[in-house]
């Protein structure tokens, strides 16, 4: 399915050149984005990544010409099939939108007008660009969505947005964006807000599309790994200017920009541990714009910074092996020769005792949610009790100062399975001990002095603090509360916890707006750590933030770990992060732990069939690295009516491998397969037959 | 273990004295021309109410002056049907609804007036049941909405009629008929705002603390309810005048002798063929004071989400 | 115009005390208008009286005491002058009153509603806007000397809207729902000089004669009390599903608290100028709604009329082009009342410095825009017939100050003044404070809803209470002001051996100058040491659309529509 | 869908029965004496006691609840032992209580010590007769007589003890001996349309309401038509016009409308339209009972004033709520789509924005009634809000809970239409 625009081929779909976007904001104006410059060939996906704030989706706006009422192009232009799009009308650029240039995005759900049929919202790319009939219509948007994959596409017509599930509507969205055959797709974090393996799913579409459609993609991405698997060309970002702009090999390989090597060495490699590497997180943070400095913007978190970059700015320039980078000094710099500054060193990881004394015990927890029903009996509350089994059967122990780390997709109830432990829920049944405390009931069962031990680090930077109290008081409510610390003593002991945190004591009064999302998530493991707790739940604590401050909350936390002696139960839908931090790792799904034993072992072989499908998902920020493609059909099922036998048996790509296809996994529940070390796969499929697999990942250095 | 600095983070570590911080806060209405506006308005009244606590033109009770007059250099706002100043009796009139309050026991007067201290009930009726339904949700929450719905489902002016034809006339049968009337609204914008912020981490946090739920509620969640409270209240305060007016015009109303906006209209619609001004001024009075509250709580609104945004 | 002459045989004939007060008419020492009542009150029909009061007036009564006298003269004459051009007839005149339940027209305790049957049903007598009480459906009536015997001749030919023809049993069935305690009308009490319906004997078909038990002068007027509709034998107790009358207009529509409609009837007795029947105006509206709206609709022209407008509706139409206003002097008043059984007020010395704080001018002119008569403190207007004429007192604080002091109060006195927020109370009582203070009273005000005064009006220290109009100066003092009252309507407990022996011989005393003589007695004993100060008397108005002919405003608000005329606009 | 229809019926129930035991405590119970209020101020304690007695004021407060909501002739066929029917009254038309014995209407009566038997005729009169032994004998040997009596009362008599009670006629109160020893006033109860007598009126309830509801709605519903469109339109086209001058103008002017309150544009109404240019009815004179379909202009002015208020409110929030849904990311989609402007606005912005202020408007039917009000007393309009206004001012309490019942009611059921508005446009509701 290749059709030709009329337009000439060869010359560049897109071409930026020294774009620069300003904003007008009270008293003067912000600009966003400046000197920008790159090309988009047919066939060819360009990716942007940087961290946020650096002005990335900027672009993207400044190429639609959709900058709001305050945003205009300042500089520079833009060029589409070679003509200027930069002060086009809005008429004219408004018939190149959705039909030359198409657009998807971060949320499909937000995307999708929530009130229109799938069909009307599809049909009418074509009907209006096309004058296409309705029927005609209709005709092209079922064949394109059957291209996109979409199961039942008829059907999916009469749809609105929210009957369908995030990957498919992600799909309604790349259906909609391909209609008209543009020569320019925009990708803004069209992932981000999927899971891995719908995202994996996702990602192999867009390449697949990007080979047959031939159209120039322009894909904006905060995750290296992500645009390493789409990508051929990336750009990197930083503080509104591009940086570095080569090929992805080079850009993974051979980091030219400071900044772009720091980006590769704060992101762990997959199956690379604590033990056996060390992240190393940049310093400072992203300026803000209106408070960029002279000269080069990396200049204040640069390794390399010399009075020249003060004093100049450095141009984007082309280096002899064809990388354009902006940087005064780049040929001069070896990253291999780097060594990181003291203030960005990690810590050691010390090994705690062989001693495997268990701090928590954990035996077939359940817990099941009761729901109501739609139906009439359901509201007179006349039918039977429906429950959502968000935790079936948990049972797991986690040495004292070890890491346990649980990893699986939304909704497998990881996040149930904390909370059970942390006691803002109550089990529905199992046992659960604290040092030999019961702890199965809720918080409002439990005495002071254990609610003291268990504490727990959060997800999200901006809530994780209270806005109307500052750090000093919110660090410090612990400590009172508890009584671990004498009244007239917190302050010291908050500044403490603050310095452990590599914070200066100058925070203490500071409220949370002032702060920046790391510090917010440092102030939150400090406040966590302020009663002195001996279990510390982390929900996905590094999850929302920069790859960059990412690095440096991880090694605090090991830092802490170090410190303290803490136990620590980690969760996080990154494999790689998770295999990082963890010494041992449960892998959940649909509220059943699928496998569990000590990290390494998940890992490598053999894996349980789901183990290996969300292996084989991980983007990886290494475009060498060869890695198994293996896809799961369908979408999770619901909770509250879970598939019998294995939960997994509907999607699993691994039953055929049993007798009658795999009849036993949907009748009987997979026995737990133990070795010595206490891995443990629950699965049907022999041991044996599972260590037949290939691993899923192999790099030049290791196999996973 | 060596402790660096962010260079980030290097701010000058002075803390902010109390007056600062508070005049910051304040600055933030200066940053909207439409909540400057809005305050000058009301300032306007308050202050020529605290005028009038010490010193007005003329009595306000007293009928001095030829009837109906149109303003003149002697009364810049005329006079009534009475013979009265008619500006004395605006000025008068910003006292009970914005300044005092008369208890019924010995002619004692509170500070505060009654449409603030409707307001200030309504928020605290409101702020409590809307925090509980909110924040403890299933059974609570029921029984507390099921509750607010009836309430709600009362036209308000039936139900100050209500409320009045049961209790009688006072100032604090009108403050209690604002608490009653107004704390459906609070609690409704509380709980919405309390089922947000209880989803926060810090929440969370306060939770695997074992904080009591007073705590979470009154402590965590409230202070984070603020800002659109205090929007919402600026509101409430322009309504529970113009239902005060309204009352007043009723001729149920905040008893005499203090004038009464309202009932200086109602008084005065009579004579509008001959005498337009003492229907004006009064409602003049009503309407800024009212649109004067209505833009400072706008202009406060833009501001904060710009700056949570 | 040629003087009609009446023979003082004729009046003799009528009642004997006829020539003599003709006599003091021609002399000059009675007014045209106290002969005509004086007259009329005995039996002289009000034509007659009228011509006679023409013949022996001299060129101008002597000046009679109230100025509403003077102007109700004016308008009846400026009517009479109308009714000799040319009559129109049709129109219809809409009018803003509130309606009430209306059941039977004996029962009835508001004006508005006889203001309905009014315009269907007819008294045997009729107290006119000049005070004056003339036969109406009687022809004539005839009371003995002792006063005992009432004859009553009813007019023949009278037709009921349903074609009967008023006979003395219908009168006598009327008598009976008055006198039957199960009706419940107010006329029971007003009638307490008749034991029962055996008291009143059918003559002959037109011919009814009352046996009083008691002497009583005041039979004529209390016909014409509001609820004295004459009914048909056949009344079963519902006048408005049962609309028979006498009256000019047909009951077309009565829904309470919306409206009552009228037509004309086409049958009716009395005869118009033009020699056709009455009425003139071919329908008669009331809307229901309350004053304010109706002084809207009145200024903007939906309606011609407004019932018993307020001072300040009054304010509001005054300048209304295309309204006339018809002032009338009445005997309501706002009475400031001590209560003497209750110190500081049993010091007669308290009372009359606190009366000569009143600067009735002053007090007049806030409370009631200056629309009334001033007054002097005792319960007698001077619209009742035997008013002694005073001197207004003087604001006196000064004097007030040292009556004061003698009384014990050197340094002035805290008082409480209680009122309702009714009709200008508050504006009264605001007054008195201010102009109280130069005497040395504090006085505190506490004013309430109006049910919430009359919870406690007889029981407060010191209050404003409303009295409404009572035609006769004897028929308010008993209810007020002697000992058989207290624990009823004495709301002051004030009690005066002297004033009570003056009042019964007032009572029973025919001759309004001799009466006159008593009542300045009175006056002067209620002025010297009695319970009330009062300041004024109010007026009231009537107040319709210009193109209203012969409109006439009644003291009591009664709609007087049979004679009016509506001219082409 | 199904589900949020039901539960929304549902509290609809619960909330109706909640207000009307809020209005019942708050009236029957709170506002004193009732009995002050019909005897009046000169009454004396004895009289009062007497006539509560009769008027069942001393039942408890449950008891007097379900009586008024639902009625008690089924509690007092219980005592009398007959079916108790009602049946018109020939002159009036008002309903009268009778008991059904072998299908004769009959009522008693007790006079002298004897107990008469009332029966009641073809054409409405009775015929009275001595009753035969009914007395029964209780326990206490006392001989008693539960039947019903000529004032619609079920009513126990006791034989030779007639009480001696203050009976309220017409004629005011008169004391009668020969009385009965307890009263069930007898009702239908306001669910069955029986909401008592006017204490203003002195006629049923439900009889002088109806043509007050009627001109209301008639009111109400014409402003909410003239309202509606107004406001969304304005509202819509301040909203995509968020900041320009023509949103400015829309917002200030809509603004300065909703904080005038009622009262003083209807006065300046009436003063410019009314009096001065005389253009228009001033105040809704009604000379008939279908004024306002004979002279529609009647409406004119009230039905401006409503909209002035409530126009401006209804603007701001279609007008919020059109901004919100402009900044919308499927809006942004709608527009990188290269749909036309107007496209975007009509067939992606309008729906949805449509959604909350719906819902909203519906909930704000109960500040157009408190409005009606206002409004209906400033032009003096023969409508349910002026009824209640009077009512509570006369303190007349039962047509005030008939008429704030209703209120109540009309909100309620404006509240479902919203809701299902609200379903109709919203697909995650309609298709969940």
């Amino acid at each position: 399915m290749t059709r030709t625009n009329g337009k000439v081929p060869g010359g560049p779909v897109l071409s930026v050149e020294d774009l620069a976007v300003a904003y007008k904001i009270r008293g003067g104006e912000i600009e966003a984005v400046q000197d920008v410059t790159f090309d988009i060939q047919r066939g060819e996906a360009h990716g942007i990544v940087g961290e946020s704030g650096c002005g990335k989706s900027t672009v993207t706006w400044a190429i639609l010409n959709f900058l709001g009422a305050n945003g205009y192009v300042k500089r520079g232009g833009i060029k589409f099939l070679g003509q200027e799009l930069v002060g086009r009308s809005g008429e004219e650029l408004r018939r190149l939108r959705g039909d030359q240039i198409a657009m998807v995005y971060q949320d499909p759900m937000q995307a999708l007008n929530p009130s229109m049929r799938l069909g009307d919202q599809m049909k009418e790319v074509l009907t209006v660009h096309r004058g296409l009939s309705d029927k005609e219509a209709e005709k092209r948007c079922i064949s394109m969505l059957e291209r996109v994959y979409m199961p039942d596409a008829a059907n999916v017509m009469h749809r609105f947005p929210h009957q369908i599930s995030g990957g498919q509507q992600q799909r309604v969205v790349i259906a909609m964006a391909l209609l008209n055959n543009p020569a320019l797709l925009i990708m803004d974090e069209p992932t981000t807000a999927l899971d891995v393996t719908v995202e994996a799913a996702v990602l192999d579409l867009i390449a697949e599309l990007r080979r047959d459609f031939d159209t120039g993609i322009l894909f904006i991405s905060h995750n290296l790994g992500v645009v390493a698997r789409v990508c051929n060309k990336v750009g990197v970002m930083y503080a509104g200017e591009m940086v570095e702009v080569a090929t992805t090999e080079d850009i993974y390989k051979n980091p030219q920009h400071p900044y772009t090597q720091g980006l590769i060495r704060c992101v762990p490699k997959l199956g690379s541990d604590k033990a056996s590497s060390m992240l190393y997180p940049i310093r400072g943070r992203v300026p803000p714009p209106n408070n960029r400095p002279p000269g080069c913007v990396y200049g204040p978190r640069c390794d390399y910074f010399q009075d020249r970059c003060r004093e100049e700015r450095p141009e984007l320039r082309k280096l002899p092996n064809g990388v354009e980078v902006r940087c005064h000094f780049a040929e001069k710099i070896d990253p291999s020769k780097w060594q990181p500054s003291e203030d960005i060193l990690p810590p050691k990881v010390r090994q705690n005792g062989d001693k495997e004394e268990y701090i928590i015990e954990v035996k077939d927890l359940k817990k099941y949610y009761e729901v109501q029903g739609s139906s009439l009996k359901d509201v007179f509350g006349m039918s039977e009790p429906r429950y959502v089994k968000a935790v079936e059967n948990a049972t797991f122990n986690v040495p004292k100062g070890k890491t346990l780390g649980i990893v699986g997709e939304s909704g497998c109830g990881k996040s149930t399975l904390i909370k059970t432990i942390i006691g803002l829920e109550d089990s529905t049944s199992g046992d659960a001990e604290f040092l030999g405390l019961d702890i199965t009931g809720d918080l409002t069962t439990r005495t002071e002095q254990l609610i003291q031990e268990l504490q727990m680090v959060f997800q999200n930077p901006d809530s994780t603090m209270n806005p109307s109290y500052t750090v000093g008081q919110q660090i410090g409510r612990p400590m009172l509360r508890f009584g671990t610390v004498p009244k007239g003593e917190v302050r010291n002991e908050v500044i403490k916890l603050l310095n452990l945190m590599r914070l200066g004591a100058n925070y203490y009064d500071r409220l949370p707006r002032q702060l920046s999302g790391g510090e917010k998530q440092r102030v939150g493991i400090a406040r966590a750590l302020a009663s002195r707790p001996d279990l510390v739940l982390c929900d996905e604590p590094v999850s929302a933030l920069d790859v960059s401050v990412q690095a440096a909350v991880l090694n605090l936390l090991l830092e802490v770990q170090a410190e303290y002696g803490t136990t620590m139960i980690f969760i996080a839908h990154d494999l790689s992060v998770v295999r990082f931090f963890s010494d041992y790792v449960a892998v959940m799904y649909l509220g059943q732990i699928m496998e569990i034993g000590p990290a390494d072992a998940i890992y490598a072989l053999p894996y349980h069939p789901y183990t290996e499908a969300l292996l084989s998902a991980v983007p990886i920020p290494d475009p060498s690295a060869k890695q198994k493609r293996i896809r799961l059909e369908g979408t999770v099922p619901s909770a509250i009516s879970p598939p019998q036998g294995c939960r997994f048996n509907t999607r699993c790509p691994r039953r055929q491998l049993l007798p009658d296809g795999g009849k036993i996994c949907e009748t009987e529940t997979p026995p737990w397969q133990e070795d010595e070390r206490g891995h443990r796969i629950f699965c049907h499929i022999p041991r044996e037959t599972l260590l037949t697999f290939e691993p899923v990942i192999q790099t030049k250095e290791r196999a996973v | 273990m060596a402790v660096a600095q962010p260079t980030a983070g290097a701010v000058p570590s002075q803390a902010p004295s109390r007056w600062a911080k508070m005049w910051k806060s304040l600055s933030i209405i200066f940053e909207s021309r439409i909540a400057t506006v809005g305050m000058v308005l009301v300032l306007f009244w308050v202050i020529l109410g605290l005028i009038s606590l010490v010193w007005t033109p003329y009595p306000p009770n007293a009928s001095e002056f030829t009837q109906n007059l149109p303003p003149n250099t002697t009364n810049w706002l005329g006079t009534d049907h009475l013979g009265r100043d008619i500006l004395s009796r605006l000025m008068v009139g910003t006292q009970v609804i914005l300044l005092k309050t008369r208890l019924p026991w010995g002619g004692l007067v509170f500070p505060i007036g009654v449409a603030i201290w409707g307001v200030i009930g309504s928020v605290l009726v409101g702020a409590f049941l809307g925090l509980n339904a909110g924040y403890r949700g299933g059974w609570w929450d029921q029984v507390t909405m099921q509750f607010l719905d009836a309430l709600i489902a009362f036209p308000v002016i039936v139900l100050y009629l209500v409320v009045i034809a049961a209790l009688g006339q006072g100032d604090l049968v009108v403050i209690l008929a604002i608490t009653v009337t107004g704390a459906p609204g609070v609690a409704r914008l509380v709980r919405s705002l309390a089922l947000d912020i209880k989803t926060r981490d810090y929440i969370r946090a306060a939770e695997t603390r074992g904080e009591s739920p007073w705590y979470v509620m009154f402590v965590e969640i409230l202070p984070n309810a603020r800002g659109p409270l205090i929007v919402d209240s600026m509101l409430r305060v322009g309504y529970a005048i113009f239902a005060i007016g309204t009352l007043g015009f009723l001729g149920i109303g905040l008893p005499p002798p203090d004038p009464d906006w309202g009932n200086m209209v109602n008084e005065a619609r009579k004579n509008i063929f001959s005498n337009q001004w003492a229907v004006v001024w009064p409602s003049v009075a009503i309407a800024s004071l009212v649109i004067g509250l209505n833009l400072f709580a706008d202009g406060l609104r833009e501001e904060l989400t710009r700056y949570q945004k | 115009m040629k003087k009609p002459q009446i023979s003082e045989k004729y009046m003799e004939k009528i009642h004997p005390a006829i020539p003599d007060a003709y006599q003091k008419l021609k002399e000059g020492r009675v007014s045209r208008r106290d002969f005509m009542r004086f007259a009329t009150l005995l039996g002289l029909s009000a034509g007659a009286a009228s011509i006679a009061a023409q013949c022996g007036a001299p060129a101008q009564p002597a000046a009679p005491p109230a100025e509403g006298g003077e102007e109700a003269a004016p308008a009846t004459e400026e009517a009479a002058a109308a009714s000799g051009g040319a009559i129109k007839r049709g129109g219809t005149w809409t009018s803003s009153m509130q309606l009430q339940l209306l059941d039977h027209p004996a029962r009835l305790s508001w004006v508005e509603g006889a203001n309905i049957v009014r315009q269907f049903g007819e008294y045997l007598t009729e107290t006119g806007p000049d005070n004056i009480t003339r036969p109406y459906l009687l022809d004539r009536w005839e009371a003995s000397d002792d006063v005992m015997t009432w004859d009553l001749f009813l007019r023949e030919g009278i037709l009921f809207n349903n074609g009967d023809e008023l006979t003395a049993d219908d009168v006598i069935f009327t008598f009976s729902e008055w006198l039957n305690p199960d009706v419940g009308s107010s006329m029971l009490g007003l009638l307490s000089y008749l034991s029962g319906i055996q008291d009143v004997e059918k003559v002959d078909d037109y011919h009814i004669r009352l046996n009083l038990q008691t002497p009583n002068i005041g039979v004529p007027e209390h016909l014409f009390h509001y609820p004295a509709i004459v009914l048909h034998r056949n009344f079963e107790g519902d006048i408005i599903q049962q609309p028979v009358g006498t009256g000019a207009f047909l009951l077309e529509e009565y829904a309470e608290g919306e409206r009552a409609v009228f037509k004309r009837r086409e049958d009716y007795w009395r005869m118009g100028e033009d020699g056709s029947p009455l009425p003139y105006l071919d329908e008669l509206i009331y809307v229901s709604t309350d004053k304010d709206a109706g002084v809207a609709a009145l200024q903007s022209g939906q309606v011609n009329s407004l019932y018993d407008p307020r001072p300040s509706d009054f304010q509001a139409l005054k300048d209304v082009p295309g309204l006339t206003v018809r002032p009338v002097s009445t005997a309501q008043c706002l009475v400031l009342r001590m209560r003497v059984d209750v110190e500081p007020w049993t010091d007669v010395r308290v009372r009359n410095a606190l009366k000569m704080c009143q600067d009735r001018e002053k007090i007049m002119q806030l409370a009631y825009f200056g629309e009334g008569d001033l007054s002097i403190d005792a319960h007698v207007a001077p619209v009742h017939p035997a008013y002694c004429p005073k001197d207004i007192p003087a604001y006196d604080p000064e004097g007030a100050k040292a009556l004061l002091a003698e009384a014990g109060y050197p340094d002035g006195l805290t008082v409480t003044l209680a009122t309702k927020n009714d009709q200008q109370e508050p504006e009264l009582a605001q007054a008195l404070k201010e102009l109280a203070a130069a005497g040395g009273f504090d006085i505190q005000l506490d004013i309430t809803e109006p049910s919430g005064y009359w919870d406690r009006w007889t029981e407060v220290d010191l209050g404003i209470t409303s009295w409404t109009h009572r035609p006769l100066d004897t028929m308010v003092l008993p209810l007020a002001y002697i000992q058989e009252a207290i624990g009823a309507w004495n709301e002051t407990r004030w009690t005066d051996e002297e004033f009570e022996t003056l009042l019964r011989e007032a009572e029973g005393t025919l001759d309004v100058e001799a009466r006159r003589d008593l009542m300045c007695q009175i006056e002067d004993i209620m002025q010297e040491r009695g319970p009330i100060g009062n300041s004024f008397w109010k007026k009231i108005w009537n107040i319709t659309s210009s193109e209203f002919q012969n409109v006439q405003a009644h003291p009591t608000a009664y709609d007087l529509m049979y004679e009016v005329w509506k001219e082409d606009a | 869908m199904a589900r949020f229809i039901i539960r929304s019926l549902v509290s609809t129930f619960i909330t109706l029965i909640i207000v009307s035991v809020a209005l019942f405590l708050l009236l029957e119970v709170g506002s004193g004496d009732i009995t002050v209020k019909i005897l009046g101020v000169f009454s004396t304690p004895e009289q009062r006691a007497s006539y509560r007695n009769q008027l069942g004021l001393d039942d408890p407060v449950y008891l007097r609840y379900i009586d008024w909501l639902i009625g008690n002739e089924w509690r007092a066929e219980r005592q009398v032992g007959f079916d108790l029917v009602t049946a018109p009254n020939p002159q009036t038309g008002e309903d009268t209580w009778w008991a059904d014995v072998d299908g004769q209407l009959i009522r008693w009566s007790l006079e002298e010590g004897e107990l008469m038997k009332l029966v009641r005729q073809e054409d409405g009169s009775t015929v009275a007769s001595l009753a035969d032994a009914v007395w029964t004998t209780d326990e206490g040997g006392q001989e008693s007589f539960w039947g019903v009596d000529d004032k619609n009362n079920a009513v126990k008599w006791v034989r030779g003890e007639g009480a001696e009670v203050w009976v309220l006629t017409k004629a005011g109160l008169r004391k009668e001996g020969d009385g009965p020893q307890d009263y069930i006033p007898l009702r239908k109860g306001l669910i069955r349309g029986d909401a008592g007598k006017s204490l203003q009126y002195g006629r049923p309830v439900s009889v002088t309401l109806w043509p007050r509801v009627r001109n209301t709605l008639v009111l109400a519903g014409v402003a909410f038509l003239v309202v509606m469109p107004l406001a969304l339109i304005f509202g819509i086209i301040a909203g995509i016009n968020e900041g320009k001058p023509i949103d400015r103008f829309i917002s200030v002017t809509s603004l300065g409308a909703t904080a005038t309150p009622e009262f003083v544009t209807g006065i300046f109404l009436i003063l410019i339209f009314g009096i001065w240019l005389q253009w228009l009815p001033a105040v809704a004179i009604f000379t008939s009972a279908d004024a306002i379909f004979e002279n529609p202009a009647l409406l004119a002015l009230p039905v401006l004033t409503l909209t002035a208020v409530e126009l401006g409110y209804v603007i701001r929030m279609t007008r919020a709520s059109m901004v919100e849904v402009m900044g919308s990311p499927y809006i942004r989609t709608a527009i990188l789509k290269g749909m036309p402007y107007w496209r975007v606005v009509a067939r992606h912005a309008v729906r949805n924005a449509l959604m909350a202020p719906i819902t909203i408007i519906m909930l704000h039917v109960n500040w157009l009634i408190g409005g009606v009000v206002v409004v209906e007393t400033i032009f003096g309009y023969p409508g349910l809000g002026k009824y209640i206004f009077d009512a509570a001012i006369f303190g007349d309490v039962n047509a005030v809970e008939a008429a704030a019942m209703l209120t109540v009611i009309i909100a309620v059921l404006t509240r479902i239409l919203g809701d299902l508005a609200y379903t109709f446009l919203n697909p995650r509701i309609r298709y969940a």
